[in-house]
């Protein structure tokens, strides 16, 4: 038994509807613990105060911004060269899902931003980068919705994806190149200090696994319910046949 | 341009927007032979046109033809209005790697208005000049969708002849149209191809 | 498949001149933010090769909903794709086409706007330089975008929405350039990044756009 | 109960809100989608089954 | 002739979203002008204001080829001059149309790309007030560019040249209000100015544009 | 909307271009008639209309015809793509005062496609909600350029025994077409009333 079986509508409804219960608990245990942890439990760092309770928030969504186009571009791959219809939907359901964690890392990103650096937004390479995948994830989200014929928007915003991803990874080195930047990335990284790492690094890693969880969860619902719009399609066009 | 040639279209199913509208039509255009589409409007004629000639893949059957030996004409003519009669014909000419469209200037009437700019023509001129760019393909298979909307009865004739000495230079075309052309054609109705609704009873089929 | 160029240079010329339009845009953008932002010579020469470069590329942006657009309305793209000359080679023609009536006039008349700027000495030689190495980058991508979008209704919005985010890393590397040159700094890598992009664009992305169209004229 | 967050509690406590606003709305947002196409979906099967 | 705003509206929102569009791509012009001029604050809040103006500006002037574009492409307009309502009314209509899906959520979403730009604290309420008091004007004014240019092929180039000189004067009080609002300066004159260019605009200029439409219809 | 109504046009000359292409026209076109405009490609036909419709203005002569009883409808049909056919209809009901729009939808054989999108509509079918279109003006002369443009045979026999009904209801029609619609009705050869080319004598003749 091959794995593409997976990628069959009716298998991937089944199945997906065996895994959904476990992952959604999983999800809200994780996110529930990790978070309760992370706000509550964990002391205040030297140089961030209070303020580094933010990152259980912001460094998580961040991850799952780039994941979850990573993820689409496997699944747009996967579509073009296998055409599965499956690979196509769980790509158009990922997306406002990304847009969402873009969105939360940026804004989170912002408030960190005034009291650490004194502005909300800075031109910094890893703030730019993220605003321009803020761009490419709203174009992606605008392609699906503008073409009507569904194979055909499925292969258009999989070409997109890949290009976009090309010029993505440019634009990322390009805005390095532009500006050497503020963020605190590996400078301020916690692993390094060992005596503060391990209180904040356990409720990190769970709330990473939460995220995970929780844009798995998110994209099997969304994709199940692509998959029901299609069908619904197909039968009101036979409808019409009549 | 006189080669072998034949459309054998066996057991084809085409689809618009994603719905069959057609299916099993199958028949055979030899060099020398008109065939016209009939059938009432919304069946799915240009559909059926628009796969023949490549531009949307067929959900199912076969279409064989020597390939580059088509020529489609549709409802929109591809005209541009700011170019003159001679200037469009002349670029279709080189982009289909021909020379020479004093021959279609005359037999659609078109040598008064060489110099007109094509948004200057009336609707039936701007259909001449539409079908005038078929001679200047140098195709032999002609594809048609509704040539004569807009002409008027002489320039119908005018199709006709140039239709018809089409066929004896070896060419062959298929025409879809609901009026009467004034030349001896095949028929094809395709109202019996209409695509059935299917039973959409297995959940993957929303996917074929 | 020259005969496609001629005719969209043709018709560039035409139709009111794609020429001088194109132009005219840019010169507006440049003329208009001095009156947005104020008439202080120190800070307009500070943003001159920004600016410069964010209304070329705006210029190009503009005209690019053109390149298939009228093809597609009027017939002539089936046309085309049925036609002995294959769809990249349409689309890369189209491209060339683009070029010569938007990037190549904007190129040529670059200069000229500096000085409105006040754009340091030392940079016109690297404004010059880095759109003409730039904009044939601009135009093959906007053709790439203009491809997906073809025969969309209103499709000129969310070609720019889909083609800015592209243009991004063009932009930087050349604005950088010019800004770098006109401090008098190496300009090596950014001009080598822009030659870059415009080689990797022009040989990747015809293949792309040729996909999105036929695509598009299922 | 709630800790001590000093002069920064506006920001820890917005950043939280915010990420939590909209992650909810995210998933209230596809669950009432699925919802609904899936009420949808039952509607549509059922007139087919109807007509046959 | 409420139906017309109200379709126009409707198309809109059919059409993959008029609103977001206009509003993507001032975003985009005022993401792309840090990229061009670049990152150091100081200088960007020195041009903010003019920036966001100008970004509103050609926001507008990207979406005003479609105004007419469409009614005369599909014959509506033809249909719509020999309607029993008056052509000026639909004239009105249409700037509202425009206004509604272009300088509204401009006006609103302006604040966040102040941010974006380091817009000083003070500025984001003139900001606001400014935009809400301009774009009218804008709209209004580039329906009548539309309506000069209906009708032609590849007329929006065209367009923004014969509109972008008549914005010149909304531009310069809008920025000027903005900019004095951030430095605490009296904004009072340019803000009246303001009002008064939208106030004359909506009142003369939709017989301009229906005098304009009925001639390029014949 | 049964009010004394007649047309009346005499010795009218109209340009295209700026190029006069018909002159000394004159007919009367009483409640109740139907007129049917013939005459070959680029005659001025098209001109004509417009210019009766009020779009472009008369070289010379007059059109008496009371003010707002015309319904025009050109060779586009002005509809938007991405609204369905009740909505296109209901809007062109709403600008022209009326409502209820099922009769439109019946008498063109469009109720089954109500909820369809225009764009997703076959090329006839497109000129059917065209012309359903007249029906919801309420308006008693229908100026028509070539209405039956794509239409198999079925939908022009709607289009007929529509026109018939407007007749009989006090209605008027002129109709260019290059067909026969299969009702009766005069005809008007607008050939002989093709503009001579004038002597150009005076250098003033250039502006007339
Ligand atoms: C809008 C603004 C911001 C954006 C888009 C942003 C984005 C990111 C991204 C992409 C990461 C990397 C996540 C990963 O490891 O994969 C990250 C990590 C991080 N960010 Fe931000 N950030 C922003 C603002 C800030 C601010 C203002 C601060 C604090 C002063 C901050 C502190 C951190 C820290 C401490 C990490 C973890 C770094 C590490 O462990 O390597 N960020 N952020
Ligand atoms: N995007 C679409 N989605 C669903 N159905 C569509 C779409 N486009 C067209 N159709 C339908 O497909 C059918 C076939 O249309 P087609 O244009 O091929 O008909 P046709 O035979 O050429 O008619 P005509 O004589 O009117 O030109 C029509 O019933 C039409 O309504
Ligand atoms: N802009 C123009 N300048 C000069 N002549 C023009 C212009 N536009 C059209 N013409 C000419 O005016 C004449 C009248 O055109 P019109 O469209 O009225 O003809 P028609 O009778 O409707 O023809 P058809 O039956 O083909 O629709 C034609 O000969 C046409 O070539
Ligand atoms: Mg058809
Ligand atoms: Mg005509």
């Amino acid at each position: 038994m091959s794995l593409w079986e997976y990628a069959n509508p009716q298998k991937f409804m089944q199945t997906s509807s065996v895994l959904l219960p476990f992952v959604s608990v999983l999800t809200a245990v994780c996110l529930v613990v990790g978070l309760v942890w992370g706000f509550f439990l964990t002391p205040e760092a030297a140089n961030f105060g209070s303020t580094v309770k933010i990152i259980y928030v912001h460094v998580p969504s961040a991850m799952m911004a780039i994941n979850a186009w990573v993820m689409m571009l496997v699944t747009s791959l996967i579509w073009l060269i296998r055409r599965h219809h499956v690979s196509a939907l769980a790509a158009r359901a990922a997306a406002p899902i990304g847009l969402t964690m873009t969105v939360i890392a940026l804004i989170t990103g912002a408030i960190w931003g005034e009291p650490m650096w004194g502005t909300y937004w800075a031109w910094d390479p890893r703030l730019t980068s993220f605003l321009i995948l803020f761009l490419f994830y709203l174009g992606y989200i605008a392609l699906w919705e503008a073409i009507e014929n569904p194979d055909a928007a499925a292969d258009l915003t999989s070409v997109l994806c890949i290009v976009g991803s090309v010029f993505a990874l440019l634009s990322r080195y390009a805005v390095n190149f532009w500006n050497q930047g503020l963020h605190q990335g590996a400078t301020l990284s916690l692993d390094k200090e060992e005596n503060i790492s391990d209180v904040y690094w356990l409720p990190l890693v769970i709330c990473i696994a939460g995220f995970v969880l929780l844009f798995v969860t998110l994209v099997l619902v969304r994709t199940r319910t692509e998959i029901r719009a299609r069908r619904i399609k197909a039968l009101v066009a036979r409808e019409r046949m009549g | 341009m006189r080669y072998p040639m034949e459309m054998i279209v066996s057991d084809l199913a085409c689809a618009r927007g994603g719905v069959p509208v057609l299916e099993g039509v199958s028949f055979t255009l030899a060099a020398g032979q008109a065939l016209l589409l009939r059938g009432p409007n919304g069946i799915g004629k240009t559909t059926l046109l628009r796969t023949l000639a490549g531009l949307q893949p067929a959900l199912a059957g076969q279409v064989s033809v020597p390939p580059e030996t088509m020529a489609y004409a549709a409802h929109a003519d591809g005209l541009k209005a700011t170019l003159t009669v001679t200037e469009n014909l002349q670029f279709w000419a080189r982009i289909f790697g021909q020379r020479g469209i004093d021959r279609a200037l005359e037999d659609f009437n078109l040598t008064d208005l060489a110099g007109r700019a094509a948004q200057n023509l009336s609707a039936g001129q701007k259909r001449r000049l539409g079908l005038a760019r078929l001679l200047v393909t140098g195709r032999p298979i002609w594809v048609l969708d509704e040539p004569t909307v807009s002409l008027d009865v002489a320039s119908v004739a005018l199709f006709g002849a140039a239709v018809r000495r089409h066929l004896d230079g070896g060419g062959a075309a298929l025409i879809a149209t609901h009026i009467d052309l004034g030349f001896p054609a095949g028929q094809l109705d395709v109202t019996p191809f209409r695509a059935q609704p299917r039973g959409l009873d297995h959940f993957d089929e929303a996917f074929a | 498949m020259i005969a496609l160029l001629l005719r969209d240079l043709n018709l560039a010329v035409r139709a009111g001149g794609g020429f001088g339009l194109g132009l005219a845009f840019f010169l507006i953008v440049t003329v208009l933010v001095p009156f947005g932002v104020g008439p202080e010579g120190a800070i307009l020469s500070t943003i001159a090769p920004g600016i410069l470069w964010v209304g070329a590329l705006l210029a190009c942006l503009l005209s690019l909903d053109r390149i298939f657009a009228l093809d597609f309305e009027d017939g002539s793209l089936d046309l085309l794709a049925t036609a002995p000359i294959p769809l990249e080679g349409v689309v890369a023609m189209k491209a060339a086409a683009h070029w010569f009536t938007t990037g190549l006039p904007l190129t040529l008349a670059a200069p000229v706007l500096g000085l409105l700027l006040n754009l340091d000495g030392a940079g016109y030689g690297w404004l010059v330089a880095s759109l003409a190495l730039g904009t044939p980058a601009l135009s093959m991508i906007g053709t790439f975008g203009a491809a997906l979008t073809v025969g969309l209704k209103r499709g000129g919005l969310l070609l720019s929405l889909l083609v800015l985010p592209l243009y991004v890393p063009t932009l930087i590397f050349g604005a950088e350039t010019v800004k770098r040159g006109a401090d008098g700094m190496a300009t090596g890598t950014a001009l080598m990044m822009l030659g870059a992009i415009t080689l990797a664009a022009s040989a990747l992305l015809p293949f792309a756009a040729a996909a999105a169209i036929r695509i598009n004229l299922r | 109960m709630m800790p001590e967050l000093g002069k920064y509690a506006g920001a820890v406590l917005s950043s939280y809100g915010v990420s939590l606003a909209l992650m909810a709305a995210l998933v209230l947002l596809s669950m009432a989608r699925g919802a609904r196409v899936r009420r949808q979906l039952d509607e549509a099967e059922a007139r087919r089954r109807d007509h046959g």
